[in-house]
């Protein structure tokens, strides 16, 4: 358990700035998510924290020491990678005991307990004997997890776990994570993703990056809710949130309206018109998309089945109280 | 029933190997068979078409003196022979044992990223592209007593004291030639196994950093197990070099007896002396015992030329 | 008709080689072209006997070293007839040594014998004389050697000559057998004669020169080694061909005109006497050559007195013809010539004709148990015991 | 972050540096020393010196005036280069049979080919003289470029056969889907794919077709058909015994300083052709 | 454009049997989707189909007309692989001009045309001379579909075109896919996917494969809401169905009871109770996953936000309506 702490962190490789300033607390026994667009320095921020790259200007505490040149195994920390970087040569058993091995202390009975204890967590026991590539994606990653877990370690810290498995494997690695979070509540976990329904399901608070710098930091449903810039707006929730430019947005008193697909309502007196260009039916609900002269279809999302055809013409209206207003800066006007 | 996709590679494949399979047959096959045929027979340098069969006897005959005493004369049943078979041995196994360390020790070097890295590669690679018989002779220049520069050096560090005779004296003559050897080849091996470490994931030395694993320990418990498959396939290209090893040894030490080795016992029997026969027999059982060597070590070393054992 | 010669000549030989082919040419009006070969005999030996095997035609000339005649004499015509006017003008021993079976081989060109080079200076600074016996040449070495070196000259040797395992080391270690009176190695009948007292006797003491009176690293020196060290002033006394000669006096040679040559030392004991090692280079016709008569009259050409001649003038050769060397152009371009005539009335042949086909081996067997004692594995005589032994082997019921 | 940290990551830093020179002068020195030599003449040559004292290029001079050296020089390139593009070809195609196709006994011929380089270079030559006489290449290019395929050629066939193995299926695929025919397949799709892979092998086969000397010296008999390693063996001083070591040196230098230069400019790809599948064990 | 129909095709390699007997006919211009779990035998079908593979018996027919011997580039398809399969080596031009080229008969004009109007269609045309590695992901994924589009082919092969992109791509490129097929409705598509979400948005009809065998072929409505087996109804719909064993089933008058995450309902009098174990908010809806002794955790979803401490205890109920009742053969009871 631990409370980190990022005073003004900086870091460029060679001439290239990459982390322009960084103030975070992430504090005990959070769950915290780093999000972002591609290529913001997702990873670099959680290598820097992990001690695998050096920092270049700045403070990094844990628990309020200063850690900038501690090496990743003093840090208390475990970590876990996109690409599982197990070892291929080694059974499941000796990829997880092998970092307690090398710590001097352990014996050989507390090796196998701790070992176990964390494969019976993950429902990954019968697999101890197997070498990696006997094991199926998801298998890797609860591997690489339970491989983590086994050093006990303070922070956990995970880099796109999920971004190499297939859906429905997502899905349920995604439930167990969040299930390993609850029942070890008092470590803390910084979670790196580029997919929103990650970031939404998983975080106590979410951290928006954007180009090096934090853009906004805080619950889901803050994120939801209030974002503090049409780029946060953007990103999070699916499907993604209407954009609304030009009259139709200056009826509203603002450059850019925001509305989610979900906040939409197909009514005979909808203010807006659009045509129907395409349909989706998932089951429980179908998304309808609309032409309206936007840049982008606009995204309706309805209960249950949809049977619009393409070409037809339909009134929509957004619910007044769940608008988003922004100004020319991108700001939100409240 | 074959879909006409299917057929039409097969056929592809055939015209593909079949040009191939004829140039080799051609330019070793058919050379192959007739040594070993050669082997079974009285054939000399002097009449090569006047050969007449003479079964095993090249290999081993036997003749029982007067006194009952039974002699046993033929390839193996000659001292010569198999002084040659162990020092062809004794070199094959010290020179890839030492090229396969310092080879590592090149490629780990060669792999870390460091300023003028490229040039440094290709400087390394230098001593590889020196023609054998050329960097024999330069070495035999270098590793005279009198006007060798490895004995002046030598001496200048003080590490000799008095000028040693490299290629004359029956102790160093093999040490000689496997520092010409090793100094040749390494390069060879650690562009090989530099190949298998680069393509060792980055990502696990990171797993391996946050474990706290100790960089000799990374390289003991995960370097070098990885590194396993492409190393095993540089040491067998590199052992079966090893015990065919001819020129270095023709130019540095021809006739010491320390370092002959079969393919220089064969070529002169083959050449210099009116042997052919037996020449053709050690050829033939050279090749035999490198088969055997390979089909061994693949099968203990369970390589995988199918397709990689990873 | 269009011939080509190959030959493992060198440099200026070959040179010179070319200048009388032209005159050949211009004479005859046939081509000739040369096919070069390394220099080293023993690849050259390897590849004419694969080529001759194969019946290769593209070859009509060899140059061949004296001692392969019998050894390739299957693959050569018969030049007997051919050269029935000519050969008594040639030494008689070498125009045995390249008749096999009645038949003659080779025509020879040039022929070569070793002498020993001696430092004039340090001998006169020394007051001695030019040793006439190993034993001399082993006391005079020593102490000439001790006493440079206590003036500082620390890399001075008493003597050096041709230690390798290697044809060169039969040459060296016949002489010393043979001065001894050890024999031929091999008689001219056949009879294996090595393994005597005089020779061992002789073997052992030039076991003995090695780390004393000759450098450690002598056991690998060829003939270059010798010179080597020999030319950066580093020895007393070598034994070497007449090419060391010509290069000792060259113009960046630390000893230049400060040596002379003499016969090679005798031994002592019953028989004998200075023993120089017959070389030389012969000419011989393939049996595959698509042209013999145009092959032969070549051969005859280079063989015949005025290209010998040109030869001991322009190459410092040794002629195979008597007459030569009391010709005055002769001397006149090569005085020393004058010295090697006494030494090359005391060569001797190696036994490359009793072995016939086999010298070759003979002759490793040989070297191997000479090096074998130079280097201090196993006395001479325990050494020579077994080399009988396989030497009988080898040898079976007849050569 | 205390200042011993920075003293012990400089001293790693420093011992590296030293490891790095120390495999690099070990690496050059002999030649650098042949080059020293190779500027050297007469009695000098027998003196050990560490740095150039004199300054002649005549051995370089001797080198091209001896013999027919700059023809020989065009004879190892034609030789060097037809081998390795013949054996590039040849293996290129059984590569593809040999890894992308399905048939019965595709590992024993792998085995069968990787036995054939197996047999000493020695014990062929009686046999292989025989052939190509038969064939009537006898002392052309021919005859090295025939028997270069020898050592080239199976070697050639093992590295693209693994090379071409991890070669994606589906471009392959996609390609089939075009309508490509193998051929099409080999040629335009595969090739430009493989370039790191036919350069690490090509290169590979260039310098064992360049260095080689055994059946240089045996197929061939005129200096005008003759390759380079037989021309420095042929060079030669004034007379039989005397070796002329500076002259070696320098034909030996020019030998080497195309090969170098050579891997100077590849040695990039040398390592990635490997890496892409060249070895993958 | 052609029909497509599979007679009792069978395909084994060496004496695994993977197509165990096909029965399937896919109609002029529909957009057939086959989804299964993996190692199904999806691809190994599409791979018959487009005669990438032998087929072992059965027959083959295109329009009638039986194929099974004819090469892939005779039978006029064109395919579209997960891993994109651009040739690296070559422009995005060149890659779709390839096969063109080699078709004889083509004038050069005539090619510059063709794939320019696919570039067009597929909003790739400013980065026609481009190569792939210089692309993302998606567009990367365009040109593949592009290279396939300019050959104008009868049939169209996709095999899960989209599983290598990230979410949000996935869902924009899911988008282009409809409406392609939209614009080109005389093209015969087949879609390989493991991900139901995609089958049922994409599908006219959906081919559900099981082990080698056909389950069930039918509209995706039709799959969704009347599954012809417990395999089917589990595989249909996001999140899964959740299935109800033993007592609770038994009181509906079937073994098994299924019923979807979107049809249950939180009441006071549910008839069900379970514990709160994990809660997911994804913003317009949220999963809360349910523990109620069933084998698997059982999901509700729900509009909105849902804020259910984990421990909590709720009651639920199933839309009467829309319950799925199966018998022990795991098939329906209606
Ligand atoms: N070792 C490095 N040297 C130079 N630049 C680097 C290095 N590592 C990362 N970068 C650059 O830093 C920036 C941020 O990279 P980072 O990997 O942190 O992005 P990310 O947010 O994790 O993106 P993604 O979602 O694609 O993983 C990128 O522009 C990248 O090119
Ligand atoms: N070339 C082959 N040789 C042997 N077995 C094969 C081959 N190709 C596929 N199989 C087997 O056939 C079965 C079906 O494979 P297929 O690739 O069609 O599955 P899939 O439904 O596409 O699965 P996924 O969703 O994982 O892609 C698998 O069990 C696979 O192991
Ligand atoms: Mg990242
Ligand atoms: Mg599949």
């Amino acid at each position: 358990m631990a409370s980190i702490e990022l005073r003004n962190i900086r870091k460029s490789f060679g001439a290239v700035n990459v982390i322009k300033g960084v103030d975070l607390e992430v504090r005990k026994g959070e769950f915290m998510v780093f999000v972002g667009p591609s290529g913001c320095g997702k990873s670099t921020l959680l290598r820097l924290i992990s001690g695998l790259e050096d920092i270049t200007s700045g403070e990094m505490l844990f628990d309020g020491k200063v850690v900038n040149a501690l090496t990743p195994s003093k840090r208390g920390i475990a970590m876990v990678f996109q690409s599982y970087a197990l070892y291929p040569h080694m059974t499941v058993y000796e990829n997880m005991a092998f970092g307690l091995k090398l710590e001097k202390g352990h014996s050989k009975d507390e090796i196998r307990q701790r070992v176990e204890k964390a494969a019976d967590m993950l429902q990954i026991r019968q697999y101890l004997d197997r070498l990696p590539k006997q094991l199926s994606g998801g298998q890797r990653q609860r591997v690489a997890i339970g491989r983590a877990i086994t050093r006990d370690p303070k922070v956990f810290l995970f880099d796109e776990p999920l971004s190499n498995l297939d859906a429905a494997l997502r899905v349920a690695t995604r439930i167990e994570i969040a299930k390993l979070h609850e029942s070890m509540d008092n470590v803390t976990m910084i979670y790196v993703t580029h997919d929103q329904v990650e970031a939404m399901t998983l975080a106590d608070r979410i951290c928006v990056l954007r180009d090096g710098l934090v853009e906004q930091v805080g619950t889901p449903m803050e994120l939801y809710e209030k974002p503090d810039s049409i780029f946060v707006a953007g990103f999070i929730g699916s499907p993604k949130m209407n954009f609304i430019t030009g009259e139709k947005a200056a009826a509203f008193n603002c450059t850019t309206l925001g509305i989610r697909g979900e906040h939409m309502l197909v009514k005979d007196d909808g203010i807006w018109e659009g045509e129907v260009i395409h349909t989706e039916n998932l089951g429980a609900d179908a998304y309808v998309y609309l032409e309206m002269g936007q840049e982008e279809p606009i995204v309706v999302r309805l209960e249950g089945a949809a049977s619009y055809h393409s070409g037809a013409k339909l009134r929509v209206s957004p619910m007044e109280d769940r608008i988003h207003r922004f100004d020319d800066a991108g700001k939100p006007i409240r | 029933m074959k879909s006409e996709l299917l057929q039409q590679r097969i056929r592809a494949a055939r015209w593909f190997l079949v040009p191939m399979l004829i140039a080799l047959a051609i330019v070793a096959g058919w050379p192959l068979l007739r040594s070993i045929w050669f082997s079974f027979t009285d054939v000399t340098l002097n009449d090569l078409y006047g050969a007449e069969w003479v079964g095993f006897s090249n290999y081993l005959r036997w003749q029982v003196l007067e006194s009952g005493t039974v002699r046993y004369r033929g390839v193996l049943a000659d001292p010569a022979w198999w002084n040659a078979v162990w020092n062809t041995v004794r070199f094959a196994f010290w020179s890839v044992a030492w090229e396969t360390v310092l080879g590592m020790v090149v490629a780990l070097v060669l792999n870390a990223e460091f300023r003028g890295r490229g040039i440094v590669r290709a400087a390394i690679l230098i001593p590889w592209a020196i023609p054998t018989i050329v960097s024999a002779k330069m070495w035999s220049w270098m590793l005279n007593d009198q006007f060798g520069i490895i004995n002046d050096l030598g001496m200048k560090l003080g590490l000799l004291s008095a000028p040693v005779a490299w290629t004359a004296s029956a102790d160093t003559a093999m040490t000689a030639v496997l520092i010409v050897d090793i100094w040749k080849t390494t390069p060879f091996m650690a562009l090989l196994i530099l190949a298998g470490l680069q393509m060792i994931p980055k990502d696990i030395y990171e797993a391996a950093d946050i474990d706290g694993v100790h960089p000799v320990k990374q390289f003991f418990r995960i370097t070098l197990p990885l590194v396993r498959p492409a190393l095993m396939v540089a040491i067998i290209f590199r052992v079966l070099d090893a015990l065919r090893i001819f020129d270095l040894i023709y130019v540095l030490t021809p006739n010491s007896s320390s370092t002959k080795t079969m393919s220089v016992l064969a070529q002169e029997n083959l050449f210099q002396f009116n042997n052919f026969a037996e020449g053709s027999t050690q050829s033939t059982l050279l090749f035999l015992l490198i088969a055997i060597f390979t089909i061994l070590y693949i099968w203990l070393g369970k390589v995988n030329f199918e397709g990689g054992d990873r | 008709a269009e011939l080509s010669i190959v030959s493992g000549d060198t440099g200026n030989g070959l040179a010179f080689l070319r200048s009388q082919l032209d005159r050949f040419e211009a004479e005859t009006g046939h081509t000739v072209t040369v096919v070069p070969m390394p220099s080293s005999t023993t690849d050259q030996f390897g590849q004419y006997r694969l080529w001759l095997a194969a019946g290769n035609t593209d070859i009509d000339v060899y140059q061949t070293d004296v001692i392969w005649a019998p050894q390739l004499a299957d693959q050569f015509l018969d030049l007997t007839e051919a050269a029935k006017d000519v050969v008594g003008n040639h030494f008689p021993s070498i125009i045995e040594s390249q008749t096999v079976d009645g038949k003659l081989v080779a025509l020879p060109a040039f022929t070569d014998a070793p002498a020993l080079y001696y430092r004039k200076d340090l001998l006169e600074k020394h007051g001695k004389s030019v040793p006439a016996t190993w034993a001399e040449l082993e006391t005079t070495a020593k102490e000439i050697m001790d006493a440079e070196r206590a003036e500082g000259n620390s890399e001075i040797w008493g003597f050096v000559f041709q230690g390798n395992a290697y044809e060169g080391l039969t040459c060296d270690a016949l002489e010393w057998v043979m001065s001894n009176g050890g024999g031929q190695i091999v008689e001219a009948d056949g009879t294996i004669s090595v393994n005597n007292e005089q020779a061992a006797a002789a073997i052992d003491r030039a076991a003995g020169w090695v780390g004393t009176i000759a450098p450690e690293g002598v056991l690998a020196y060829m003939e270059e080694e010798s010179r080597g060290v020999w030319q950066l002033g580093n020895a007393v006394f070598m034994r070497n061909w007449p090419y060391a000669y010509a290069l000792g006096n060259g113009a960046d040679s630390a000893v230049a005109g400060k040596f002379d040559v003499a016969p090679l030392p005798a031994g002592d004991g019953e028989g004998a006497r200075s023993a120089a090692t017959l070389g030389g280079w012969n000419m011989a016709v393939s049996k595959y050559s698509p042209d013999p008569e145009a092959a032969i009259e070549l051969v005859k050409f280079l063989a015949s007195e005025e290209v010998q001649k040109e030869r001991a003038i322009k190459q410092s050769n040794l002629p195979t013809i008597p007459s030569l060397y009391e010709d005055a152009d002769v001397l006149a371009a090569s005085p020393f010539m004058a010295n090697w005539k006494a030494i090359f009335e005391q060569a001797v042949p190696r036994p490359s004709a009793p072995t016939k086909t086999d010298y070759n081996e003979v002759s490793s067997l040989f070297w191997s148990a000479v090096h074998d004692t130079l280097a201090g594995n196993g006395s001479a005589a325990e050494n020579l015991e077994v080399l009988e032994a396989d030497l009988q082997d080898l040898k079976g019921d007849a050569w | 972050m205390g200042a011993t940290f920075d003293l012990w990551k400089l001293t790693k830093t420093a011992l590296f540096y030293a490891l790095v020179v120390f495999i690099v002068v070990v690496s050059v020195f002999p030649f650098y020393y042949a080059i020293l030599t190779s500027l050297k003449s007469g009695t000098d040559l027998f003196r050990v010196t560490y740095w150039p004292t004199s300054f002649s290029l005549d051995n370089f001079r001797q080198v091209f005036s001896q013999g027919a050296f700059p023809r020989n020089l065009l004879n190892s390139v034609f030789v060097a280069s037809v081998t390795v593009i013949l054996a590039l070809f040849l293996a290129i195609t059984a590569s593809f049979a040999l890894s992308r196709v399905r048939f019965r006994g595709r590992s024993l011929l792998l085995m069968t080919i990787l036995a054939v380089s197996m047999f000493p270079q020695i014990a062929v030559l009686a046999g292989l003289f025989e052939v190509i006489r038969f064939l009537g290449i006898y002392n052309t290019p021919w005859a090295l470029i025939f028997a270069y395929t020898i050592f080239t050629l199976p070697f050639t066939v093992w590295v693209l056969t693994t090379f071409m193995r991890d070669l994606p299926v589906e471009i392959e695929e996609a390609a089939i889907v075009d309508g490509a025919s193998p051929w099409v397949i080999i040629t335009q799709v595969f090739m430009p794919l493989m370039w790191p892979a036919l350069v690490t092998t090509g290169l590979l086969a260039f310098i064992a077709a360049w260095n080689e000397f055994l059946f240089a010296l045996t197929f061939t008999v005129s200096n005008d058909t003759r390759t380079v390693p037989v021309a420095i063996a042929l060079l030669s001083g004034g007379s039989q015994y005397e070796i002329p070591w500076g002259i070696i040196m320098a034909a030996s230098v020019v030998v080497t300083v195309p090969l170098v230069a050579l891997v100077l400019v590849f040695q990039r790809k040398i390592v990635s052709g490997l890496t892409a599948g060249g070895v993958k064990g």
